[in-house]
């Protein structure tokens, strides 16, 4: 089993989440995180005290699944969330050792 | 409650009924205590009003802007420096402070007199105040002491120890806020208007508010030296939307503030009005022109500043100046402070933390001088037809205010410096790193501004 | 609307340029005319006012002290308790609340007399006050009407359903608050300072708003049993900030509230003004010295409950106790309920959510018994020249007051029980345990207090 | 400030002992003066604070009503809608706003007299208010000038350009404010409710301020188009919490607003506040109970809609219906509302960002026709005993109100467009795309509405 | 060394850290989450416009332990944080390369 | 490649990050957490309640570097997060299975 972990743009978020649940992936778990990357940052300005923004706003999303549907995720998210400029943002693999669905005690593949 | 109206209304009417027919000297002097009455409450009403007004503007005015204006950690720390003032300062002046204020004593400092509220009812006091209760002007003027030591809190927010501003907030009310008080607007007072050595024109605490918070402010700066991580570390507000719904309270309640000061609820109220809202306008613009044009963009925190500066420029002149000259105040105070704020602090490098000095030290300073400038006769007859300010003819004026300005700076500094030597010795005045670290709401307080966790 | 004003202005230049010379005895009926109006205008000036200052306390002040007590998940529905009851009473009101509180009726209840207000209009009614417009009692009467019943949702916060708790306030305020409004300020009334049976002095409300909401509070928390999770499980108020601000919108407001209560802007106003003040501020202190040497640290919390717990304490004795034994009330209104809120309510386990009986049960006796304390003729000579409270020579009085503290005691103890039961029945009173979990702003209202997602 | 009421003491105390005995007739004419200075005294108390409430409609009110709306990355530009209006609209009116609306000129706009706010001083202007400060009569103007294009900033929340904003309000209070309140509200204007040409009644500005405001958000919406997203992405409000405070503030300031128009503080002022205050409740509940029955959950976003709406449409009326009418007018603008903001709105498919049109055009619209049908002499004779609306005798009125109703509509419409189109032009109008995703706040004023990492 | 990173109910996070104090362990990661899965979300409704919620509230915790406590680790939150219903929530179990204790360089196990 | 995973002190986040950008680390992300571990937790009081509040701020920072920068990017870290005092945070170390960069599809180490 293998986690798939995208970080993407903020206004992203529901073009990923609906293109996940187009190829049938339910579980999934979103985070708001920041980022820095090659993007850059903007300038914010308190009673001329200038501040560089270099920590943007990014959302996580964190997807368990099969090792054979991970190119069909792959696929599905950097679909939804490219734009094409700097800033897109990433996708993470990881192997999973195993899995356990709390409410039934399942394990492995029957509990993604 | 009620039912005293009722009694009196039941007299009114047996009193009609049963003398059959009042004879007209009766009915004249009848009527000339009740004119009195009736001028009473309409006046009373205003005056109320103004100092709840002026009590908003501390708590919860001032509490959100500068409670905005500081990080997360430290809201709550920065809030309770407004609102224990609310507490604390009521005491004192109920004990001793209005006295020392107002109290007949020497041209530097009340008397005794009214210690412990004596004397203080609900009967005009015809040196103050011919039309309202004595007890309404001295309430009204509380307000005034409760809200002068919480402006200086703009500058030791985020590192004061709670016990030593406590304590610095109490010594500082006796030894410099009384005695500027007394000075210009006390009985017998140095500065007084009318019959002071100095006639210096304040009318509703150029000097005696702001600039004795301003430059007190800068004082503390210096002494408790810069926050951790100042300047190199970003200390941006947490929240800009606090701070902008108590500037908008400051701005609302500054109308109690300085169209208060009128004392009364006559023309004088609402050219001081007007000239309040005037300044206020005229300086948020001006703030925010000179920061679009030097520094990109025009910002809501530019926005409010501004306004606040020229409600100080203002507060000095209001019951003197017509609307036009509020304007010059107000865009010269939003564009001055601006620059101050900006250039100037960034060039010193001290950390006047919520720029408590850059707005009111100087914008107070500015306003005190330009009301030399514009002050008239045509608003405020105080000389009986003599010529005011400059715009009127009397350019001398200027060196009248320049002295009560020195007179409230140096009383200030030496004042602030010598006190918080004492309290440093006797509580401390600054926190440790490491609660500086965690944040003053749960190093000094024990508890959190927000839990949003779902 | 301004060309009313503008024929009004012609006619008197008509009159005064047509009818040649008036006659003496023209001029003074017409004088006394125009001194009442005069009259009139200043004191509902200030009654306009204070009716806004009380509805204020409401919405914003109450639903934001309220609100922030809560956590995040029910900060909507918690609004919406003290927000709705400002529509709901309202329309209560107009159709027949007024009049059984304040229609001539029986010693318990007034009768139909003002239903649909009817016969309330532009001119005063010199029963309960001879210079303002009786519709402007009126209005003013219902703003205390909204907020008692909300002071109770302190209790029943964070689990009381939405239906139950609209039935349950309705049936409340006719069964518990019109009788006790009726018995203590009504025409014929009971408790009434001066006809009544037993003469008990409550001028703002001691008895009739804040221990009926206050005892009503502990009947709903016993009724309704334990939130979720408590006391296990820590229930921090989500945001202190916004509760900090609903205090000072309370404080402020409460000027409304207390000096509202004299229905005229003389010197009994001012002086119901100070004590209202110097009792907040004394309490404030009180329950943060208490909080410092008992459990260590000084909160913001512990200020503003402190802060309320004196205005709650002073307001039956506002407009009638001087300004020091107002501080002595609020001092110990802060200390009794901070040991209360601490420590009884910890020990007995029942929940109080926001503790409404806390403050608002125990605050309203301590201020009732008070009242027959330090109540003195020298500030409000209700009974002609004879003594009003032990202080004054009549120790009597502490006998009247606590009649009146144990009728709306039993009152609200009995009507609350027997209206909870009647509601669980007709709509249920408690949320299901799932609602409880995901908050009552989705489960009730369907949406959330805030989206703070970038 | 305080020396000036101890001189006049000292003159009275002097007028008094000096001159022995002055005669009767000298005794009547002081008292003439003096009883006029009283009513003065209390009518310009209220007056001013009605001006202050007014202002706090503004900020902090809607600037947290439409601030709650938006999203968290466009709060602080939407508070900046409001705010710098207060300041801009501030400057326009000193200069010529007031003569342009409130000067004698012709039936459309007002003339050049007031400009420089020359004349504008503190004796009465009978044509407007013969008992207080023309100056206070200016102000309080000023403070509706500011809230009408504000109201409108609802519209283009989330997407409109700062320059293009500032350029078009400017103009459009020129060409479309100003000429309006003209016709209404000034001396000799078309609309005048007595000396006008269409008799129209608007109390305090269901056409000059609601229908105007309304109608150009509408076009505003329609113009700019909608934002990125919409419909079919969620915008949820970031802060229900903000929303439902700043509607408490407008609700409480709104007595400013139409008991304020009443230009004293008389009967009729406390009558057009009991009339708000029922609208405002009847409202909260008739939208209330609707989105309960159609949606199947009432919401806090729901019933401080509704009171908005409510008050809305109450304005007009105030000042001429019974408690009962506004409470029907109150009902029908809740419901009417209602299915307009959530059915009508999603049929059209416009994006009307906050429902500026939604609630103000169409509530302002509805309450000036039902304020043809409730009006009637027994609350406000203008026209010396004739019937005034439907209900009245007189069902012409409806007429003259839709006449009245059609030209602000006109107006709006035609102004609002050609304006766009010059600002559209001259600065642009909508902002880029990549800046809109980026939130207004930073991309426009290069800040944040909250930080609130720990 | 295992990472075990469970998604549970919010409000049984004081539930599962109790538990997991109660076997002795004592370091751990909290973060809020927001999930999709089997449960369904809920309406919210704003002037009439509906939308669904079905990123929920979630609480994720993170706790790195040496290989051999894994299953007991498993339990503690299984039993703590079980209701039985849908949206109990998930367990994924990653394998760790290393671990450092910033203070004192304390490396692997001797470092969780 | 790896995920280096460092749980840090709040006040730190700044060092951190100029750490990583000083030995030209330029991608990271960071996330807002709550900790236990030995540092001891601090006490709140509402209104005479208390409670000890053992979930403590965080900040976790997420680099995904080649496995061979590993070391370098840990004494980064180490060196400006450590202040000698407990709580001053661990860090973990993945292995990441693939990168994607979601604008331009490139994938591995090139992605990074
Ligand atoms: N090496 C990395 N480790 C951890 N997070 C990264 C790394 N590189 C990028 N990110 C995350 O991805 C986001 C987008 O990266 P960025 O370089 O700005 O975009 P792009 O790859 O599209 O040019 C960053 O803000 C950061 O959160
Ligand atoms: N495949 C997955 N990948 C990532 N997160 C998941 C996955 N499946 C479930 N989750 C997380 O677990 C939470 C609970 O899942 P859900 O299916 O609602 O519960 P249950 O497994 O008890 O039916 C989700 O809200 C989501 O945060
Ligand atoms: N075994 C663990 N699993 C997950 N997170 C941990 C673990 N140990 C520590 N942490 C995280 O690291 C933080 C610091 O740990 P702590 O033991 O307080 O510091 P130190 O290691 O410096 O003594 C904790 O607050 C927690 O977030």
């Amino acid at each position: 089993m293998k986690k798939i972990e995208a970080i993407i743009q903020p206004h992203k978020l529901d073009d990923v989440k609906d293109a996940l649940k187009a190829i049938g992936i339910d579980g999934m778990t979103v985070t708001e995180v920041r980022g820095h990357g090659r993007q850059k940052g903007h300038k914010e300005v308190y009673r001329g005290q200038e501040y560089m923004v270099d920590l943007l706003p990014k959302v996580k999303f964190e997807v368990i699944v099969s090792a054979g549907r991970e190119s069909e995720v792959v696929q599905a998210i950097t679909g939804a969330a490219r734009t094409g400029a700097i800033g897109d943002g990433k996708i993470f693999i990881y192997d999973v050792a195993d899995v356990i669905r709390i409410r039934n005690d399942d394990r492995g593949e029957m509990a993604i | 409650m009620i039912i005293r109206e009722k009694l009196m209304a039941l007299l009114l009417i047996a009193a009609s009924s049963l003398s059959a027919a009042p004879t007209p000297e009766q009915r004249l002097s009848d009527l000339e205590k009740s004119v009195a009455s009736a001028r009473l409450a309409g006046d009373n009403a205003w005056m109320l009003v103004s100092a709840a007004l002026v009590l908003m503007m501390t708590g919860p005015g001032l509490a959100l802007f500068y409670g905005g204006l500081v990080r997360r950690k430290n809201v709550l720390s920065t809030m309770m420096h407004s609102f224990i003032l609310m507490a604390v300062v009521t005491i004192i002046w109920a004990v001793i402070g209005y006295s020392l204020a107002f109290g007949e004593g020497n041209p530097f400092i009340g008397g005794f007199q009214f210690a412990g509220l004596s004397g203080v009812g609900g009967d005009p006091n015809p040196d103050y105040a011919a039309t309202i209760p004595h007890q309404t002007f001295m309430v009204y003027q509380l307000m005034f002491a409760i809200i002068t030591p919480a402006l200086i809190s703009g500058a030791f927010a985020e590192r004061m120890k709670f016990s030593g501003m406590l304590l610095f907030t109490t010594l500082w009310l006796l030894v410099v806020y009384l005695p500027m008080a007394h000075m210009v607007w006390g009985k017998g007072g140095l500065l007084g208007a009318v019959t002071g050595t100095f006639k210096c024109f304040d009318f509703a605490g150029g000097t005696v508010v702001h600039i004795t918070s301003g430059v007190s402010a800068l004082v503390c700066a210096l002494y408790l030296g810069k926050r951790k991580g100042y300047p190199h570390e970003p200390i941006p507000p947490h929240s800009v939307v606090l701070s902008t719904v108590g500037a908008c309270l400051l701005w609302v309640g500054w109308f109690g503030f300085n169209a208060g000061s009128a004392l009364a609820a006559g023309p004088l109220a609402t050219s001081a009005f007007v000239a309040t809202h005037f300044g206020a306008a005229a300086a948020a613009l001006g703030w925010l022109i000179a920061e679009w044009i030097v520094m990109g963009k025009p910002s809501m925190l530019g926005a409010i500043s501004g306004c606040v500066a020229g409600l100080v420029a203002i507060t000095p002149a209001s019951g003197f100046v017509k609307p036009f000259p509020a304007i010059v105040i107000g865009l010269a105070a939003g564009v001055v402070c601006f620059l101050m704020v900006t250039k100037v602090k960034q060039k010193f490098g001290y950390d006047d933390s919520l720029d408590a000095f850059g707005v009111h030290g100087i914008g107070g300073t500015l306003g005190a001088i330009l009301t030399g400038v514009f002050a008239t006769r045509s608003v405020n007859d105080l000389w009986g037809g003599k010529p005011m300010g400059l715009v009127d003819g009397n350019p001398g004026q200027i060196l009248n205010q320049v002295v009560g300005v020195l007179i409230s700076w140096a009383l200030a500094l030496v004042g602030t410096f010598v006190l918080l030597k004492i309290c440093d010795r006797l509580t401390g005045v600054r926190v440790k790193t490491n609660e500086e670290i965690q944040g003053l709401d749960l190093s000094m307080h024990g508890e959190e501004g927000y839990h949003l966790e779902a």
